[in-house]
């Protein structure tokens, strides 16, 4: 069948693009959009790699089809920083070495602003459960703990 | 593939009884879309659901219950306070799906349309009584949840049919519910064994029970022996080793890649004596 | 010079019972090549890729290092890493 | 290498500065395997087998060349037919192509059998249910044991080498046995003996990037190759000899890498891209899915092994023997004798004697896994040292101490040891707070010592100066964990430049010389020595051109602090001259200046780590919980401590996840039934504790600042430290790995029994 023309916004950014109905909103992203941050490590929303939200929700976009991003507004990580101004979280990951390869990172940013933003306060099980969808296999987890919660404490003393 | 968005169940519906070829309903997607990228099930139709009107909506009826939009995530569900205060073991059940992005997505309807004996939130809804409104080319039908599952992905559900909402009767006083299920890792796994319980008590006395099982039968089994076992009872010990009996022997499971049929008949009792439990303080109205 | 030459115990089928063996050389190379003249089933498992250890250091492919009779030799079945 | 000068005082490396590539990496502009298009690119996917062991009748791909989105089909017919069978791993470039492609037979389920080329990935996709196969479908078998029984099928008749003792099965292809000393004689003087047999299933490295490349290949036999690898020149190699042509004409970019842990260390889809694109004449990109990744490459082997140990009252071993037999998939190539090798090297040991076996079985071709075949048999060796010590009522650190492995002891493996960290890590083991910390009701400790020997291999890397007094530094390895930022501090250590002056460049295969793979834990002591001397080798010119400005020779020159200074009195009175100062007008001075290394460093220095765990079993279900695990391992000397110690803690989750959850399951079918995340369960963020770390430094001689290599010894003792933990938790000996909570829950109710 023909492709299926779908408007919305990522980053804040209004896009348009054409779509096989099969399309992941990942493969629209990465493809179609040349937004390749979010990555696929699975394919089954197992992994994380691929974490945006949606409309401010948490999801992974392997499991959202593009069609349905019409009317829409996308958050990737390509539109974390402000500017120049990298988050506080990307700072903090930056700091405390908490990747490795880095291929997990933008999933795992994606879902830790996500988190804090809505519990600026976590404790150390939710910031684990929270993530528990974003597989790394590199750093046993310990120091994406322990940026996240630092950022956390970072920024509530900001505000 | 065709994709449509129908604005109501009645096209839903039409479209799906004049499709040819393999239809699947889109709600959360958490099951279609790895079937389909994995080339399992590739639907000639694919209907998505998210656009009529209401499906994302959580009502309190007028005599208590709940009414769910088949839309509603797992995520909406843990976030809306009352649901969870009525029905701690459906939301939990609810929340145990998958990861946080799972949950921003994944649906009950969806989990229970994928037919599989382990989802999560069957046991539970089981346990609490919980029926459908199914919308077909004849009309509305309600059905209680136990009815739908057939055998490993497969339902009653008939051609052109569609469910439309989620009913949770109303929860009542000095009641509780509870869902546990077995898992190796402390999340994203598939249950190996689940178990979901509602009760109700007058004083320290059960005098109302349903307990259902996931994962260790075909289908999700809803266990009259188990609620017989400790009704009547104030869940003493031997309530809790008799119901721990009842569950294990109700179990008819395989084994696979997920757990033994020892495994799995062991931890049946098991967790239905901790959900039990859990269950029982609820209704007294103890945290737990 | 002659250097004294410890293989590993799997090789004693190749070199009829013996597991140290003294060969002329002075380098990897030489000490090799001299092995395999001496006891030509060693070609195969030399080409399959040995190592050599001298005093505890383990060279996986140098075979132009020196060697002294005074060193400590050993053949090693080459190492592979992840 | 020359050892006298090693370096110490430092002033850059020690330190924790940010690294070179952290903003790519956490803004999503790093671009990885899967993250590069080209113009007029083709999408490529490949066909796989279903069956376990199959030959291949016949392959109708008509239907799918006729398809107009199809540009491209291709089988074995279209790569090189020169490269040449041998037996065992002297033909290893015949094993990758067989495994790449298959030829007559299908071996395993996932083997390849054909590839397509199509407009779109759907398009490949769907092109690929065209292929009409037909299979004559052979008895498989995927067990070690039962690959090795009489009854077996074979895999392929000639595979095994020279080393395998005649009687044996066909499907054993390689034997290795050493050890020395008398073991019976000392199994006589044991007070105790233990004698125990265990298995360990085949694990995934598991890294979350999938394989990707985007290859491209003319008619001229000029090629370019992007590909997600742990080594661009091996792939350039290999590559080139599985096409039929030469090296030199095949320029390899590596991408950023998205975790390789050894399973990225060989090629699986980057021949079969190459041979597409050479056939369609564009652009051919392929990723795989992760159910391709779980069939088809990686795993790690799987194991069973027998150990035998006798030890007197007061802990003393007098005798240790082992048996291990490890299956690598349907080609020779399991690290057997690695395993035998590094089983008891911890130990200081009279009588030892270890046998390895290298068993072919009908599963995806095994690929290396940090510290490959070392974590199987620390587990067996150390799961039986703990028993001993349960049963003589030792205390299991001590008695590691008692037999600890130090500089001048005989390596189990033969050689003597030279200065080496293993009773250190011990030290700090018995004094950290972990090891006397009381346990809860229900848990359980364990400890266990590991060994790897670590790597050297071939490098180069070439450093050059710019006017402002910056530099760029290329090397060759892959940087998988934050080796940029480690290179990047050797160099500023040697040039006395800030770190931040230096832009670490990972080159391609046509800007440098050979470089081995990013492997054997080689890359901060290999690439990190050849930086050094790079960076020193500029210096010497920087000194050069300092002497000629001042009139003095060069030999009355020396590098202090990021200048040039006179050497003493006597060689004058002239101000420092820095960096930045020469090289301002470098051009004019005798032309540009750069420094390069090439060579083959040899002294890795092995290294050895001990670990602490802490698990709780639910004795209902058989679940166990980590609650706390310490990592005590010897860096040789730590250049960025917290990528140190991100290898330490990656190395126990991984063992984690090998223990206790991790395997492949195989059916009776042969098919592989968990090829995907959900079910094939690496740990999550909530399953694990905060992972302490403790970084000793006993300096490797072989190294100017010291170092060993870090990557793969972190993995060698969890398995063993957590089954102790578990087995003192539960009451009950664990024997076989994952130690899955079906297992638990039924050895806890064998010994109610």
């Amino acid at each position: 069948m023909s492709k299926l023309h779908v408007s919305t916004k990522v980053n804040g950014d209004a896009v348009e693009f054409l779509c096989d109905p099969r399309e992941t909103l990942l493969d629209c992203l990465r493809d179609k959009l040349n937004l390749t941050g979010a990555k696929e490590g699975c394919g089954t929303g197992d992994c994380g790699a691929c974490s945006v939200t949606v409309d401010g929700r948490l999801v992974c976009s392997c499991l959202m089809l593009g069609v349905e991003a019409e009317g829409k507004e996308i958050a990737t990580v390509e539109g974390m920083a402000e500017g120049e101004e990298l988050h506080p979280l990307q700072k903090k990951f930056i700091e405390y070495a908490a990747l490795q390869c880095g291929i997990c990172t933008p999933g795992v940013l994606v879902a830790a602003k996500a988190l804090l933003e809505k519990n600026p306060n976590p404790t150390e099980e939710e910031t684990r459960y929270w993530l528990a969808g974003n597989l790394c296999r590199c750093t046993g987890y310990d120091k994406i703990i322990r940026a996240v919660m630092d950022t956390a404490a970072d920024m509530r003393e900001a505000s | 593939m065709n994709y449509h968005s129908p604005a109501s169940f009645a096209e839903a519906s039409a479209l799906a009884a004049a499709s040819t070829g393999v239809t699947r309903f889109l709600a959360g997607g958490t099951d279609v879309l790895v079937q389909l990228r994995s080339d399992l099930v590739t639907p000639d139709l694919l209907i998505d659901i998210k656009k009529i009107d209401g499906v994302s909506k959580i009502t309190r009826t007028d005599e208590g219950g709940w009414t769910l939009g088949v839309a509603v995530t797992g995520a909406e569900m843990s976030e809306h306070g009352e649901l969870g205060r009525d029905w701690p073991g459906i939301v939990e059940a609810m929340d145990l799906i998958g990861s946080t992005q799972v949950q921003g997505r994944a649906t009950l309807t969806g989990n229970l349309c994928n037919g599989s004996p382990a989802a999560d939130s069957v046991p539970a809804m089981i346990a609490a009584g919980v029926t459908l409104t199914v919308t077909g080319p004849d009309g509305d039908r309600v059905v209680a949840v136990e009815d739908i599952p057939t055998g490993p992905g497969r339902t009653s559900l008939a051609k052109g049919e569609v469910i439309s909402a989620v009913n949770i009767p109303p929860r009542g006083d000095n009641a509780g519910d509870a869902y546990l299920r077995f898992i190796p890792r402390t999340e994203m796994d598939i249950a190996v064994v689940g178990c979901g319980v509602s009760l109700r008590l007058e004083g320290d006395k059960i005098i109302e029970a349903r307990v259902s099982l996931g994962a260790v039968a075909p289908t999700v089994l809803l266990v009259e022996d188990c609620a017989a076992a400790i009704v009547g009872t104030t869940l003493d010990e031997a309530a809790l080793e008799a119901l721990a009996a009842a569950a294990s022997a109700a179990c008819n499971p395989i084994d696979d890649k997920r757990g033994t049929i020892a495994f799995r008949t062991d931890v049946a009792g098991v967790l239905a004596k901790r959900a039990a439990k859990i269950a029982y303080a609820r209704a007294k109205g103890e945290n737990a | 010079m002659t250097l004294k030459v410890h293989l590993w115990s799997g090789l004693r089928a190749l070199t009829g019972g013996a597991q140290v063996v003294e060969v002329e050389a002075s380098t990897i190379d030489g000490m090799l090549r001299e092995l395999v003249r001496l006891y030509p089933a060693l070609q195969e498992p030399i080409e399959a890729g040995v190592s050599v250890s001298v005093d505890g250091r383990i060279m996986a492919s140098d075979l132009t290092a020196p060697l002294r009779a005074e060193n400590e030799i050993y053949l090693m079945q080459r190492l592979r890493g992840g | 290498m020359a050892l006298d000068d090693q370096k110490s005082g430092f002033k850059f490396v020690g330190t924790r500065p940010e690294r070179p590539d952290g903003l790519d990496k956490v803004t999503g502009r790093a671009k990885f395997g899967a993250d590069v298009t080209a113009t007029g690119m083709l999408h490529g996917a490949i066909l796989r087998s279903p069956h376990a062991h199959a030959r291949i009748v016949k392959i109708d791909t008509s239907k799918a060349e006729a398809h107009p989105d199809v540009k491209a089909v291709v089988t074995r017919a279209d790569f090189s037919d020169k490269v040449e069978f041998k037996p065992g791993l002297a033909g290893e470039f015949w094993n990758v192509l067989e495994n790449v492609m298959a030829g007559e037979k299908a071996l395993y389920d996932g083997h390849a059998l054909a590839a397509v080329a199509a407009t779109s990935a759907l398009a490949a996709r769907d092109a690929l249910k065209l292929i009409a196969l037909e299979y004559e479908v052979l008895p498989h078998v995927t067990d070690v044991d039962k690959a090795m029984a009489p009854d077996a099928p074979v895999i392929r008749e000639g595979a095994a080498d020279y080393s395998v003792p005649k009687g044996l099965h066909p499907n054993v292809v390689r034997y290795h046995e050493s050890g020395h000393g008398d073991v019976e004689a000392g199994f006589a003087e044991a007070d105790l003996v233990v004698e125990d047999s265990f298995t360990t299933e085949a694990t995934h490295q598991g890294y979350i990037e999938p394989h990707a490349c985007l290859a491209q290949l003319g008619a001229d036999g000029k090629g370019e190759l992007w590909c997600s690898t742990q080594g661009h020149w091996i792939a350039q190699k290999t590559c080139a000899a599985l096409l039929g042509i030469e090296t030199a004409q095949l320029r390899v970019t590596a991408s950023e890498i998205g975790g390789g842990f050894g399973g990225k260390t060989t090629v699986f889809i980057e021949p079969v891209a190459l041979a597409l694109s050479r056939k369609a004449n564009r652009p051919v990109k392929i990723v795989m899915s992760r159910s391709e990744v779980f069939r088809s490459t990686g795993p790690t082997s799987s194991a069973s092994m027998d150990i035998k140990i006798g030890m007197k009252k007061d802990g003393t071993i007098t005798a240790a023997e082992g048996i291990f037999r490890l299956q690598g998939g349907a080609f020779p190539g399991a690290p057997g004798d690695m395993t035998a090798m590094c089983a008891f090297a911890p130990y200081d040991l009279t009588n030892v004697r270890q046998v390895g076996y290298d068993v072919m079985a009908n599963r995806p071709k095994q690929a290396a896994y940090r510290a490959p075949g070392a974590p199987m048999g620390a587990f067996a060796v150390e799961s039986v040292l703990d028993e001993l010590c349960n049963q003589l009522g030792l205390d299991p650190l001590e008695v590691r101490l008692k037999n600890a492995a130090h500089g001048g002891s005989k390596a189990s493996y033969g050689p003597t040891y030279d200065q080496i960290g293993l009773v250190k890590t011990l030290e700090e083991a018995k004094a950290h707070p972990h090891y006397s910390a009381p346990l809860k009701p229900g848990q359980g400790r364990g400890i266990s010592c590991g060994f790897w020997f670590n790597h050297g291999g071939e490098t180069s890397v070439s450093l050059a100066l710019s006017e402002d007094g910056s530099a760029q530094l290329m090397v060759g390895t892959p940087d998988i964990g934050g080796s940029r930022a480690s290179m990047a501090l050797m160099a500023a250590e040697v040039l006395g430049i800030p770190y931040e002056n230096i832009r670490v460049t990972i080159a391609d295969t046509a800007t440098l010389g050979y470089n081995d793979v990013s492997h054997g834990s080689r890359v901060t002591y290999a690439s990190g020595l050849a930086t050094i001397k790079a960076a020193k080798h500029a210096v010497e010119k920087l000194c050069e051109r300092a002497a000629a400005k001042w009139g003095i020779p060069v030999d009355a020159v020396k590098w202090e602090d990021g200048c040039a200074v006179p050497s003493g009195p006597n060689a004058g009175d002239f101000d420092p001259r820095p960096l930045a100062d020469i090289t301002a007008n470098m051009g004019a001075t005798g032309g540009p200046i750069s420094g390069h290394f090439e060579a083959t460093p040899e002294g890795a220095g092995v290294s050895f780590g001990t670990h602490i765990v802490d698990a709780e079993v639910d004795p209902e279900t058989g679940k166990t919980a980590i609650t706390r695990y310490t990592v005590i391992q010897d860096a040789g000397k730590a250049i960025h401590p917290a990528y140190v110690e991100g290898q330490y803690q990656g190395g126990a989750a991984q063992g984690i996840g090998w223990a206790l959850n991790e395997e492949y399951i195989y059916g009776e079918d042969g098919r592989l039934q968990n090829s995907i995340f959900l079910d094939y369960r690496i740990p999550v963020a909530s399953d694990l504790p905060m992972i302490d770390t403790v970084i000793v430094e006993v300096p490797n001689p072989g190294h100017p600042f010291g170092v060993r290599g870090v990557g793969e010894t972190g993995i060698v003792p969890p398995l063993a430290a957590i089954a102790n933990a578990v087995s003192n938790a539960a009451g009950v000996r664990m024997r076989d790995l994952p130690m899955s909570p079906p297992r638990i829950l039924a050895a806890l109710k064998a010994s109610d029994a």
